[in-house]
């Protein structure tokens, strides 16, 4: 007798056990994001997922059970683009990691935003470079003591939520791995929404991050996001010294504004 | 037979504009073979352009010019440049208004043409000055026909400027005329 | 009046035959980014996908402008970018990727001075080399060398083909003096271009099915978004798609599927032209180059002096064994290239000291060779 | 009915952790992959709540009514 995972039936055969380590976040990304297609009841042959390089990448590929498109370090966003505008009728999934998506392909993040172009793009930021060992990234917090800042980080993080938004983002919402219902629910809006959309998931690497900087293992790791969160509704509310170390999750945006795609194809109507 | 030509001034003057239509009255209308090339400095505008054409009747091979057979210099910088590199007994034909410094010794025929000075006082437009030109090559050298001529301007020059770009097609077409007889 | 097919004779520029052909190929995807001199094919595919109902993106740069046409060929659009030199080495890694994911489209490099930033405007062919071995890795290519407007136009089918069919990135290796210059293209009727399509699978299969995602002769390409449900990855994989990065074997037969996929092909990829007649002298060129060649060969015939002429339009892979065979026929072998000499150690590997190789840049270089510098060389040598 | 996958499981205590019924516990039990698996000690505390499953990142842990057994 055995009961079956509801979301076995997504996961590519032989392929169950991922290369995540132990109490890794990316499981929990991976999970919600296939809830969310379950719900939306879609077929996910109807998606391609987009990856780059690194621990994050390796949520899609080879795990989902789709056309999923394991690309180079930096470029998934480019790359969805082009299958996004050869056939919009594609849903395109980018699910990636800080370095990959906001370091390296920094550039092509704030350009997919500024076209709105129809893309779901979540990233998984673990404030590190995991897989190469933990190096700092774009998001590492400053002062913070990794591979290569050994005297601590000299840096700022980057605020992606406020990057995507002010870049033209349609849709943008920060969760952290703790908040996986909500987490399902934005990828739900956000695979509805017709533009770029955009979901920051903080999320425990408890070997690089957490070994290194004592942030402890995964179970302190999601009690700290849990205790330190604070929704972005009552953010007004607060003092400057109240929001000191806090998490601020909640949708950032979400808004409507004309789609490239659609307007492609309104062009081309045109000119006949 | 096959003929060098190397028009030459400063960007802004049509100077490669001019090659265009000369290359294209060749093998669309005239049913030549011609190819143009061209360069131009870094600028957009005021620099040095060169457009280049060769028009035979057979097929071309070496696709550049290297000693033409008619220098158009539209600037003096083009005339000083290129001089050197017209054939003995080449055709050298400049803008008089433009280009005031003129070799003392030479064994070309030279030919003054006030394209600028007619282009802006008859015209209103000194930019004709390239299309004032074309017109009185092709009379004075019959490298294309003036019908291939017109039907390439007509179908190269912005729409609603045709009729004025044949006019100073025209207008040149006659100084060549009178310099003919 | 619909501008949807452009058919007859035109005075055109090499790079808006570049696009032409592209259009008659059945290219609905452009990505790209302005450079000089390829720019004009870029705003060329801009005004005339919409009118196909193809699409064209300006990226942000190169690397994107690479990765979004493999994307878009993987929904089963024949996909192309255009560029030059900084642009090209900017396209390096996907254009490795795409090799190893075995993506068909087609990367139009317009060269020009160089290195590094160089002369935008100057014609120059300096990435012979960089297009067989730009990427990382072990690899073989594809890549075509056009000499006329007429070329741009043809060869550009000719290299979608080759893509479509072999599943593999493939290089248009034009210049700036091809691409600027203005000549005759006739554009044939629509019934006459012959157009190759790749393979697809044969039905709805899963990847576990699908048993041949690497092989020699060229698996049927799994597009997205008809439940074939691929694993498309630039990483070590096996027949499966399955990622195997830790296994030497995987490297092993990975790497060597790739290169036989090509070079078990090369006679049907490798196109060459050839007069040698009885001349005991040849003169090798590709590209505009053989144009200089063309007028020298003429020059020299007025003087009674015949040679012969072999031109590559296929530059890779390298036809070696043509090479081979040419050099037991003839004496002296003159090597034109307008650059340092990149093809010739491939030429003088090939002629195993069958013939002398004496190699010919211009006089200066980016210039093409003046013919009469051809025509004292010949004369020295003979 | 709550089942746990112990070839998927890599010990992480995730479930452990958010369980709010202190259904699971560790295990003392070692695995062939060398970690120790959460075991069932309350089960007829267990609402059916999920975060079980939630935050489970190896998918294995699965929880269910017996209807959807299947």
């Amino acid at each position: 007798m055995k009961i079956v995972h509801p979301l076995i039936k997504y996961v590519r055969p032989g392929f169950l056990s991922t290369t995540n380590c132990a109490g890794c976040g990316n499981g929990i990304i991976a999970q919600s994001i296939l809830r969310a297609v379950d719900e939306l009841e879609m077929d996910i042959d109807d998606f391609v997922f987009v990856s780059g390089i690194g621990c994050a990448a390796w949520i899609p590929s080879p795990f989902f059970n789709a056309d999923v498109l394991h690309t180079t370090h930096g470029r998934p966003i480019a790359f969805a683009t082009g299958v996004k505008l050869s056939n919009p009728k594609l849903r395109v999934m980018v699910v990636s990691g800080d370095g990959d998506l906001v370091a390296i392909g920094g550039n092509h993040f704030i350009h997919a935003a500024r076209r709105n172009i129809d893309l779901t793009v979540i990233c998984a930021n673990n404030g590190i470079y995991g897989m190469t060992g933990g190096q700092v990234g774009p998001t590492t917090p400053s002062g913070l003591k990794t591979a290569t800042t050994p005297y601590g980080n000299l840096e700022r993080p980057f605020d992606l939520p406020n990057l995507a938004k002010a870049a033209g983002a349609v849709y943008v919402a920060r969760w952290t791995t703790y908040h996986a219902r909500q987490l399902t629910k934005s990828i739900k809006r956000a695979v509805q929404k017709k533009g770029f959309s955009f979901i920051e998931v903080i999320s425990q690497c408890p070997v690089q991050f957490g070994r290194r900087t004592g942030a402890g293992n995964a179970v302190t790791m999601m009690q700290n996001y849990k205790k330190n969160s604070v929704s972005i509704k009552k953010v007004d509310k607060l003092k400057e010294n109240e929001l000191k170390g806090k998490i601020i999750v909640g949708e950032f945006i979400d808004r409507e504004e004309p789609e490239l795609c659609e307007e492609i194809a309104k062009m081309r109507e045109r000119i006949g | 037979m096959k003929k060098e030509i190397r028009i030459a001034g400063f960007g802004g003057q049509g100077v490669v504009l001019s090659g265009v239509i000369l290359g294209k009255a060749a093998v669309l209308y005239d049913r030549k073979r011609a190819i143009q090339t061209q360069s131009y400095g870094a600028e957009a505008r005021g620099g040095g352009a060169r457009s280049e054409i060769v028009i035979s009747d057979e097929d071309i091979d070496y696709p550049k010019v290297i000693n033409p057979d008619i220098l158009v210099a539209m600037s003096q910088q083009a005339l000083d440049k290129y001089v050197k590199d017209l054939k003995p007994k080449g055709i050298l034909i400049v803008d008089s208004e433009l280009v005031k410094d003129l070799p003392e010794d030479y064994i070309f025929s030279l030919y003054r043409v006030p394209a600028s000075q007619i282009a802006s006082n008859e015209f209103g437009r000194i930019i004709v000055a390239n299309m004032i030109m074309l017109g009185f090559l092709v009379s004075l050298t019959e490298v294309v026909s003036l019908k291939a001529l017109k039907n390439s301007v007509r179908e190269s020059v912005p729409k609603g400027t045709e009729e004025m770009n044949i006019k100073a097609v025209e207008r040149g077409r006659k100084i060549g005329e009178v310099v003919i007889k | 009046m619909s501008n949807k097919v452009l058919t007859g004779l035109h005075f055109m520029q090499g790079d808006i035959a570049c696009a032409e052909g592209a259009i008659a190929a059945g290219c609905r995807f452009f990505a790209g980014y302005p450079i000089t001199p390829a720019t004009e094919i870029a705003e060329r595919m801009a005004k005339r996908l919409p009118e196909v109902g193809g699409t064209y993106a300006q990226m942000e740069d190169e690397l994107g402008s690479m990765a979004a046409i493999i994307g878009a060929s993987w929904t089963g659009t024949r996909a192309m970018t255009a560029t030059s030199g900084p642009g090209i080495s900017l396209m390096l890694e996907n254009i490795g990727y795409a090799i190893a994911t075995e993506t068909p489209c087609v990367v139009v490099n317009v060269q020009r001075g160089a290195p590094s930033t160089g002369s935008a405007t100057l014609s120059f062919q300096g990435d012979i080399l960089q297009a067989r071995r730009g990427s990382h890795g072990e690899y073989e290519t594809i890549a075509l060398a056009p000499s006329s407007s007429q070329e741009m136009f043809d060869l550009t089918i000719k290299a979608f083909n080759l893509a479509e069919k072999f599943r593999t990135p493939v290089f248009l290796l034009a210049d700036a003096f091809i691409g600027h210059m203005r000549e005759e293209v006739l554009i044939p009727d629509k019934s006459k271009i012959n157009i190759v399509k790749r393979k697809l699978p044969p039905c709805k299969m899963s990847l576990n099915e699908y048993k041949s995602s690497l092989d020699e002769n060229v698996a049927p390409m799994p597009i997205f978004g008809h439940g074939f449900k691929s694993h498309v990855t630039g990483s070590t994989h096996n027949s499966y798609g399955k990622r195997d990065v830790t296994n030497y074997e995987a490297l092993d037969y990975e790497v060597k599927l790739l290169s036989k996929k090509i070079s078990k092909h090369k006679r049907e990829i490798i196109s060459v032209d050839s007069e040698i007649k009885d001349s005991n002298v040849v003169l090798i060129s590709y590209g505009t180059t053989y144009r200089a060649v063309r007028e020298a060969r003429k020059m020299l015939k007025r003087d009674n002096i015949n040679v012969g002429s072999f031109r590559l339009i296929t530059l890779w892979p390298f036809p070696e064994e043509e090479i081979e065979d040419l050099a037991k026929k003839v004496k002296k072998i003159i090597v034109l290239e307008n650059n340092l000499g990149q093809i010739v150690t491939y030429i003088k590997a090939a002629v195993k000291g069958e013939a002398e190789v004496i190699f010919l840049p211009p006089q200066v270089l980016g210039t093409l060779h003046k013919p009469d510098y051809i025509v004292d060389k010949v004369k020295e040598v003979i | 009915m709550i089942e746990i996958n112990e070839e998927l499981c890599k010990g992480c205590g995730l479930c452990v952790a958010f369980c709010p019924k202190d259904v699971l516990k560790m295990s003392n039990k070692l695995t062939k992959k060398g970690i120790h698996p959460p075991e069932v000690i309350n089960e007829k505390d267990c609402t059916l709540c999920g975060n079980c499953m939630l935050y489970c990142p190896d998918l294995a842990i699965v929880i269910g009514k017996e209807e959807k057994i299947v």
